[in-house]
């Protein structure tokens, strides 16, 4: 019955969604502020790829924002999940890794490592030229290493993975600071928080755009090693718990 | 009805019924599966819509990572064998 | 025949399936969030609904003949060319991390319950959850404990299917 | 004013900066946060002091003017706001607490405590729809870890934590899409911008479908009526500091949002009466269920549905007068939940225990006393006259009579049970004596001991303070 009722709801609700995008402005939106930023954006960034002058100029502060959620997800997960309690008090579960990893994989991985780090950094440095940016250039380099891992499981011993989670809060730190850092600078030199500076430079060049392209570095590294850390600490399988 | 209409009317059928499978087939991994082609499916169509920065994103974070992490979850709640559906059940080992 | 054809043509446009994908992922989440029970299964409606809402977004800024908003060298004269409006596709871009973020966090939620309860059944968790709150209220509230989690997996390795129904 | 925007940025590089500053010295590392809380107080306070009544003013970010960039809006009330958010956290930031084993957890907790403070204070300042999503995300990532790591009950406290995830993240969706609607049909996301093009924009179903999915989205942080399941759970779990947090602070800035959203773009009768209904049969359910409960937190936690329902009955009053009334009772209920979730840790926490609870501690007792005759709008206490307010302006709208009578006999149903537990404390019972009285943390009895201070001084200020509320609503842009 109660499964019933549901439908009719789902129904319902289908039907009401229907009516509501029937009253939009379908295709034809009314682009208040899109238009105005289609027209200015590139004498006011000197960026190419208009969506990368609003992901870090005009909306700036939201991409702090995702950052820091982010940054929350993977804390979140890091408090949830370090079991390192846990392993104190169950002596009986042992650390070996499990190795169903083998050749083939290992050397397809040596030769794919490079390339997907080159790619990833590539996606980055061309945020603000061509479509992609640090989000999605960070996602590939936090792929890559995660990877490895995959790949060479009984290689890394506790300490190795123990250095690994030092390294990555590091970077994690240091590049989510070096962005409010250039956001700072801009603030005390007596501009808005977040305004960039720096010469805009020949339109379509690589380092043209003023402070943009650091800015999407910054968020690269920080994407990167927030999804590495949070990918290590899901995977980690000392923390297994129906091994026994 | 141009081409464009055409390949939109393909995909979103794709992606429903795949997102119908994500409910109800009986078998994670394949639900799991499921949910990864959803996200190739959006990719095109952001890809479609001439949002390019957004498929990309939606490939890397919805398709790739998206997927990865839902696969770990997999692993680590003992669903990840392929031959029963009823699985989850405790005392196997997850590496088999 | 051709009558129907016709019509298809007329008013089947790109845009007008794609929102049918987008309202068509929104229902089949939210159907999903209410009829399932297995709490992985919840979490993936949840991602499906996310889904819906992006593709919805993005649509908001899709202009009829638009090209996307990305300047290149074969370009010639600006001010003639018809861009997509860039704001909802940054927007999107912030939700679809965001997105990302939730999932992760309520997976190792999910492993957490899992560890505690044994049982992935959403009606289940529920029930016992009532049970520990009203007996966590029962103890005193600074001293209440929880059975060490390795006690209470060796006292509970008994098969379980509960978790799929 | 500029470095206003300060309170935001700092925390988040605070949060940033802990896990790698722990890696050197985890004693540092523990007073970044507090001294980021008492930096920032140093510029909020006199900035608000400063302020002049009914000046406003906006801080741009990234140097574009605002319907095309982000803005914050600086008023009295949001500046108000953000004073009691740095204030609040002061209070709740886990100082001397030793539950986790290990410094790792508890790094990770300092760092979550200042992003759900930026969150907080982004979420009174920001006036950009998107970005107020953004923040609203933010503080929910931050609450479901903050929730789900309670030591020693933590498989209890994820399960709790992830129901609430469901209900939150289903919400985010839901105000996610309304916001997309707002904007296919605006085109623009600033709402003193979407204020001005609403008559010939929103004016439409789809703008009306619009606002109820962002109504129901942060329904769910602000207590509301259909989506308040998570409530007693959550608040079953959490510590009392955090209780006194979730139901006092966070709660209040959700309505706020809402109250923005609702007071800049949408007055139209039809909205209004709705929210009056979701007011209404907030506080009918809220203080019914409370009435059956037989343990501490889940009254007070049905008892804070309620009062937010109140909350919502106020803002149903169309205009500044709404706003007025609503703010008076979010400050209100922020000072005595507050209070009596830090008292409640002195108590034990079932009914049938508390028995002879006077004669352990009388001070105790009649602080409760205290807090709850203003609670439930007993005159002289300030409770009363926002309760009048409430109800002489009620009369003047539509189905106002309805609401008047509901609110009336929600408050006996409130009078029976609060009295009923009073007089449990009262009663003389040799063998509960020593169950009665809990030796909670020092500081969260000073806290409430603080807050009742502050409720007895305005009881005897009440019509300068009633004075300058109205004029901060009226300010209000």
């Amino acid at each position: 019955m109660s499964k019933f009722s549901t439908l009719i709801f789902i129904s319902g609700l289908s039907f009401l969604l229907i009516v509501i995008t029937a009253q939009l402005p379908i295709a034809h939106p009314p682009m208040l502020i899109g238009q105005y930023i289609i027209d200015h954006a590139v004498q006011d960034t000197g960026v190419t790829n208009i969506v990368t002058s609003v992901v870090l100029a005009y909306r700036g502060l939201d991409t702090l924002g995702e950052l820091a959620i982010l940054f929350t997800a993977a804390s979140g997960v890091g408090l949830l999940l370090s079991n390192k309690l846990n392993t104190k008090l169950q002596p009986s579960t042992k650390t070996v890794r499990l190795s169903n990893s083998n050749f083939i994989i290992e050397h397809a991985l040596n030769l794919l490592f490079p390339l997907l780090l080159v790619v990833g950094f590539y996606v980055i440095f061309h945020g603000h030229l061509t479509p992609g940016g640090g989000f999605q250039g960070g996602v590939i380099i936090a792929s890559a290493f995660f990877l490895n891992i995959l790949a060479k499981p009984y290689k890394s011993s506790d300490s190795e993975i123990e250095s690994t989670h030092n390294n990555l809060t590091i970077i994690e730190s240091l590049s989510g600071v070096t962005f409010i850092a250039i956001g700072l600078y801009a603030l005390i030199s007596g501009h808005d928080f977040l305004e960039p500076f720096l010469s805009h430079g020949q339109l379509g060049s690589l380092w043209s755009a003023g402070t943009l392209p650091f800015l999407y570095i910054a968020v690269g590294l920080k994407v990167g090693a927030e999804l590495s850390s949070l990918l290590i600490t899901l995977y980690d399988i000392d923390s297994e718990e129906l091994t026994d | 009805m141009d081409i464009s209409a055409l390949i939109a009317l393909i995909i979103v059928f794709i992606m429903l019924s795949s997102a119908l499978c994500v409910l109800f087939l009986p078998n994670m991994i394949a639900a799991v599966m499921a949910s990864s082609v959803i996200s190739l499916s959006l990719t095109i169509i952001f890809a479609l819509l001439k949002a390019p920065d957004v498929a990309m994103t939606e490939a890397a974070i919805g398709a790739g990572l998206g997927s990865l992490i839902l696969a770990i979850g997999l692993k680590r709640l003992n669903y990840f064998n392929i031959e029963s559906h009823q699985s989850n059940v405790s005392g196997t080992d997850p590496g088999q | 025949m051709t009558h129907f054809a016709n019509y298809l043509t007329t008013y089947l446009t790109t845009e007008i399936i794609l929102y049918t994908g987008a309202i068509g992922l929104l229902v089949i989440g939210l159907l999903g969030l209410l009829v399932l029970k297995n709490i992985f299964r919840l979490l993936l409606s949840l991602v499906i609904f996310e889904s819906g809402a992006n593709l919805f977004l993005v649509l908001s800024g899709f202009r009829a003949n638009g090209i996307a908003p990305i300047l290149t060298s074969t370009q010639e004269n600006m001010s003639q060319l018809v861009m997509n409006d860039p704001v909802p596709q940054a927007l999107v871009l912030t939700a679809i991390v965001i997105g990302v973020g939730i999932q992760a966090l309520a997976l190792s939620l999910i492993i957490k319950i899992y560890q505690r309860y044994r049982t992935l059944d959403m009606n289940e968790i529920h029930r016992k959850l009532e049970q520990d709150i009203a007996g966590i209220s029962q103890s005193t509230p600074l001293a209440s404990q929880e059975q060490p989690l390795y006690l209470y997996q060796k006292n509970s390795l008994v098969q379980n299917n509960e978790g799929e129904k | 004013m500029k470095m206003l925007s300060l309170l935001v940025v700092l925390p988040l590089i605070g949060a940033f900066l802990i896990p790698a500053i722990a890696r050197i010295s985890v004693s540092i590392a523990k007073f970044i946060g507090p001294l980021i809380l008492l930096y920032l107080l140093s510029i909020t306070m006199p900035a608000f002091m400063e302020l002049q009544s009914g000046q406003s003013s906006a801080i741009h970010f990234a140097g574009f003017l605002p319907p095309y960039g982000i803005a914050f809006y600086i008023d009295e009330l949001s500046l108000l706001f953000a004073n009691i958010i740095l204030i609040a956290f002061l209070m709740v930031w886990p100082w001397n607490k030793n539950n986790f084993s290990d410094n790792h957890s508890e790094i990770r907790e300092y760092s979550l405590y200042l992003l759900l403070l930026a969150a907080s204070s982004g979420l009174v300042l920001s006036s950009d729809l998107f970005n107020l999503y953004v923040f609203y995300e933010l503080l929910a990532v931050a609450s479901y870890g903050l929730i789900a790591k309670q030591p020693k009950i933590e498989g209890i406290a994820s399960a709790a934590s992830f129901r609430y995830l469901l209900l939150s993240a289903s919400g985010s969706v839901l105000l996610l899409l309304g916001i997309a609607l707002i904007y296919s049909l605006t085109g623009t996301l600033n709402i003193a911008h979407l204020s001005s093009v609403a008559n010939e924009s929103l004016n439409t179903f789809a703008g009306v479908a619009a606002f109820l999915l962002i109504l129901i989205g942060i329904g769910v942080k602000a207590e509301m009526f259909p989506v308040n399941s998570w409530v007693p759970e959550v608040y079953g779990v959490i510590s009392r500091p955090l209780s006194a947090l979730f139901a006092g602070l966070i709660s209040k800035i959700a309505v706020l949002f809402i109250a923005k959203v609702l007071l800049m773009v949408y007055q139209q009768d039809s909205i209004l009466t709705m929210i009056l209904f979701i007011g209404v049969l907030g506080v009918l359910t809220g203080e019914l269920i409370a009435y059956r409960a037989r343990d501490m937190v889940r009254m007070l936690s049905f008892s804070s549905i309620a009062q937010l329902g109140l909350v919502f009955t106020a803002l149903a009053i169309p205009g500044k007068t709404g706003l007025y009334i609503a703010v008076a009772f979010m400050l209100h209920h922020l000072v005595v939940k507050s209070a009596l979730f830090f008292l409640s840790e002195k108590m034990h926490s079932n009914h049938e225990h508390l028995k002879g609870l006077y004669h352990q501690s009388p001070f105790i007792v009649i602080l409760f006393i205290f807090l709850i005759l203003s609670l439930l709008g007993i005159p002289p206490f300030p409770g009363f006259w926002i309760k009048l307010n409430l109800v002489l302006n009620l009369s003047t709208i539509t189905y106002g009579n309805v609401a008047i009578a509901i609110v009336l006999l929600a408050t006996v149903i409130e009078a029976a049970y609060l009295f009923t537990l009073v007089k449990k404390m009262l009663a003389n019972d040799e063998s509960n004596k020593q169950i009665a009285y809990q030796t909670g943390y020092q500081s969260s009895y000073l806290f409430a001991v603080l807050l009742a201070i502050i409720l007895l001084v305005s009881t005897f200020n009440i019509s300068s303070l009633s004075k300058s509320i109205e004029n901060m609503a009226n300010n209000t842009n």
